[in-house]
């Protein structure tokens, strides 16, 4: 199987952030994500304050480039007010061209 | 009105499925019990609630003329101004929070919580008396408050207030503004036959599933704000005086105003528990989405873990006993029939 | 009967609590409002309404005989052959669709909506007239239109038929067939009296929950046809007129065949709406695991986007005007008092 | 009291809505349908079922002295060191099980199931008559045999039972005790008046909700034990004789017992339930983190996928038969009417 | 703590294909495997259209040729019709002995 | 971006062990964490039998050495009665300082 390497990037943030995050991650080239919902804890603990509603878990899978994009922009934009965890990894997908 | 009556309504209230459900709720939480409540249930129920409320009163809604309704509909936006105004204000002199704290606690206490706004009706039924049919829509005007304690932090804070358009489009199409308008009018348009046969599922009578699944939610809500109680001490007495302070002032304010209005003793209790209830859903992700430098556990908590059980346990009957007061003593106003 | 009549209907139907209910919810999607309906609450609805008119139709079987039955079965089972048939060649000759898009449009039009079937239901218990106990087998009988409409595809790709045995499985054991014969069958042995003390929860009519949760359903439906309404443009003119045009010419042929078979003015409407119907849930499934490579933006946005509006709107009542015309000036068929 | 009369008792409850909704539930799963109960409105049902419990109990308490609870009680507290003390040792001995297993199976069949609980006072609804109020009091102390079993367990073990506060705890505090006891408090303060205005939705009679939905619950159930029957084979012959003799002996104890100081009728059928039913839930829960090593093949298909469905097809009606038979022929105990 | 590298597959998928997935994977050799329920957007769309039920995130600790197995499957069967993203990468696990 | 490595460890059990584990780890040194709801399958088959509760997936963001800790605490407690499988591997953070 000829694999490629690319970056996955795992978000985890408030559910109201979920979607402005969206367009962001559009906008800075993601072609696709995929959202799940989780509860957590964190050293802020905003998450146990909105007891209504959870967490969202987004992953999209993205070339090393745009991952660097987005780690910048959500150092800019949401590091400091809000509760946003992001860590990225390199995969091997199958198809890049479909991501990146 | 002596003190006897109204320590008769506090029992009364007391005694009420509705308090025993919420205060169950509380002890399930504080003796560490692990009963659940889905959070789909919940949302499930919060959707049938606020519906519910909006058909009932749209069925109500015959024969109101446009002069019965002005009044109270003016007095409301009037509220909607005047509330998270008045508590920006205060907090921002008195209690020297920074704007983005002052501006995020005066949008949860300017505007509504719908249990709060459900146990009032609640309260009403118990009592055996009516209120008018339009009572929805001055609850869905209240939400505006949101708007106004917002344009205040965003003043303040001298950030632009563009983008203020989407904070008033997401109010005006809020759940509860779009539920409780959307049953008025179809409960209007329905009228009471075409609610007969609908009348088992929603119906505030007992005839009607309304008040049975009331006592199921509040029992939740016990638990939520049994949770956020914990989170007390980090809010510290200040918070605890605003918080049981300002639901007393705000919904003496409601029911003075309501009565003056025009509202019969059910219309103007209830707009006093709308005036005095703080929103724990709704203002909170607004506030989160605009001020995130906002301490939720200064907010959430004196909104979840005081005022909402405050105003169940102690706020709705005394403000109960003062609108009756006003309304025998003072405005005279009319007392409308159970379902009328 | 004249036009005045039909429009009659048109306005009765447009102002019941069902429609305006589905209404709200295709606004409330349209001004883009947070309101939420729980996906498990959405579920359990559909699981309660299915069961509950399986249990409603039991209790009403006691008397039905073998004949008053057999001839509106084998009419059903001969427009699940003939429907699916149909939209087939029509898509494949007229509209020039490849093989694989056509079995998919052809596998929903040829099944059965639930939500347009109970909403049939939520007609006739307006107009206050009864249908034959044995009408939830007719729903349940109509649902084989898929394994119709999968066939005439896996013979046009030549896709070996040997996996059809699965799909044959799939659509006996559905969740609707399972709970509609069930409840039908519970129905039937447990009679009117053992029905009477369960009648709050599942009865059709005004002592029962069943219309009033058939109205907070069609909130939600409305809120999901409004969202594949968005996809219009992808589809066209051409599926507009397909999705239009096709439940009112399978609706004339259900109710006519029903009605010339023996049943009631009720049943032969309710046949009318099983057939004009278009399935959402089941059928798109099925044809998503067997025919991957047609368009879900085609198959799902006619069904739910234009016909499910349109069924609820328009095409439920011109169907029953058609039908209490044919049943009044030509055929003569029974009217079944309510609940009977 | 003959064999025919006993037939008849069971005839009656294998017609029951009830058992039918369970058998249809058993079918849909070995039919491989794909219906889907949603976990979350399982939940919220298995919540509202014993809250309403608990309520109508209740309000049935006025009047009700300490005598004639004081026996019934000590029963209950007699029984749930008895059976799970039984099982235990019976286990080890006679089925030569290892500790842990036998600690984990004493563990739910001497505690009690919530559905065949609720089943067992749908039986007495169905008989038409009444029962005592403090009934839900009897099922939350049958709960405290989950601490008797893993205390044998920790003793067989030589585990410090140290940690066996948390389990006093949680079994003190666990949901269904905190719904049973909190619904049967708030009953007792709200009496028949407060109860009348939500009896729509939690009366267990026919102008209430309860058995309707109870009804939905035990499709769910059927589902959920039939999918345990699959694991069988694994289980084998020993613990099917164990899963069906158990709830009759333990049934019979509780009957004769619950007769025997001085309960109704209906009230010693229903401590037979208690007595004889099987935890699926809260006990097994409590086994698995307390014994890992147990096997939860074991205790969970004996529970769930054997006595569950024996209790609710053959248990039940014969531990009525008996109980109608002891109270008739031999105690002379007293029958209570329906709802009083 | 001694720790072994595996390969973890991640797959994600409409909701209609669980069991023949599931399937699959025990066919080509995985052990167990981990579902979550999640949402998504891709270039496809399809999980859009089916509102009704959402997408599964299945993840299977296999050793790496099985991985690579599971990869060319997928790539065969499903790539091409269905909505299926997938992609695997190196874990660190403690008893190999279980997943492989 | 400038981000640090750091390890993700990622632990798939009973739902009956959550408050314990959620214990565990904040003993062992993880500052936060992320849950979600998940079904499975393994060799020993639990997840199945409890059928009236979920199993829960719990990632933490924690220095190698603490990941280690973890591995270790779970191999001695849990590995053997209990339905715990986990796995661990590095993955890029900004902002290394919230999570060791
Ligand atoms: N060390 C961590 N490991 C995994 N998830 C974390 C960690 N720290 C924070 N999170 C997630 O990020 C959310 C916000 O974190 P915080 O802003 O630190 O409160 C939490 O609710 C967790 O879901
Ligand atoms: N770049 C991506 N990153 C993460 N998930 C993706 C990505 N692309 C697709 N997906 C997931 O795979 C599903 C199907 O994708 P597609 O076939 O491209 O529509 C989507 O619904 C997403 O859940
Ligand atoms: N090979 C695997 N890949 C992914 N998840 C697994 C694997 N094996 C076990 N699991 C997960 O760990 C749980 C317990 O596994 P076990 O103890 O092997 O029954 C399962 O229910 C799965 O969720
Ligand atoms: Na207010
Ligand atoms: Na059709
Ligand atoms: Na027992």
């Amino acid at each position: 199987m000829e694999t490629t390497t690319i970056s996955l990037v795992t978000i985890i943030a408030e559910g109201v952030l979920r979607e402005r995050l969206l367009e962001d991650l559009k906008r800075l080239g993601a072609r696709g994500w995929t959202i799940g919902e989780v509860h957590g804890h964190g050293i802020r603990g905003i998450s146990e304050y909105f007891w209504a509603g959870s967490q969202v878990r987004i992953e999209t899978l993205v070339s090393p480039a745009v991952g660097e994009k987005i780690l910048a922009h959500l150092q800019e934009h949401y590091f400091t007010d809000y509760s946003v965890t992001a860590f990225v990894h390199d995969v091997r997908v199958v198809r890049p061209e479909r991501y990146v | 009105m002596e003190l006897a009556e109204t320590l008769g309504i506090l029992q009364r209230n007391l005694f009420s499925p509705l308090t025993l459900a919420f205060v169950l709720g509380m002890i399930a939480t504080l003796v560490k019990s692990d009963i659940e409540f889905p959070e789909q249930a919940y949302k499930f129920i919060a959707f049938y609630l606020m519906f519910a409320i909006g058909l009932n009163g749209g069925v109500e809604l015959a024969g109101t003329t446009f002069q019965t309704f002005a009044w109270p509909a003016l007095v409301t936006i009037f509220l909607a101004i005047l509330l998270p105004t008045a508590c920006y204000f205060i907090l921002r002199t008195v209690f020297r929070f920074d704007v983005a704290n002052a501006a995020g606690v005066a949008a949860l206490y300017g505007s509504v919580s719908s249990v709060t706004f459900a146990a009032g009706i609640g309260v009403v039924e118990t009592a055996n008396i009516g209120y008018e049919g339009f009572i929805p829509t001055l609850a869905a005007l209240a939400e505006w408050g949101i708007i106004v304690a917002l344009f205040w932090g965003r003043l303040g804070l001298k950030t632009p207030n563009d983008a203020i358009g989407k904070v008033v489009q997401e109010t005006l199409t809020g759940r509860s503004v779009i539920l409780l308008m959307g049953g008025l009018l179809i409960g209007a348009i329905i009228g009471e036959k075409g609610f007969e046969r609908i009348a088992v599922v929603f119906s505030q009578g007992p005839e009607g599933l309304f008040r049975g699944v009331l006592v199921l939610f509040l029992i939740e809500m016990g638990m939520v704000a049994a949770r956020q109680l914990r989170e007390f001490a980090r809010v510290g007495p200040r918070m605890l005086a605003f918080g049981t302070a300002m639901p007393v002032v705000m919904g003496v304010l409601g029911a003075t105003l309501g009565a003056l209005s025009g509202l019969s003793l059910g219309g103007a209790f209830i707009l006093a528990a709308i005036a005095g209830s703080a929103s724990y859903i709704d203002a909170p992700a607004a506030v989160r989405a605009t001020f995130p430098q906002a301490n939720p556990s200064i907010y959430l908590t004196s909104s979840l873990g005081i005022t909402l059980p405050f105003n169940l346990l102690i706020g709705l009957p005394v403000l109960y006993a003062y609108t009756q007061w006003l309304c025998y003593s003072v405005v005279g106003c009319a007392v409308l029939p159970a379902g009328g």
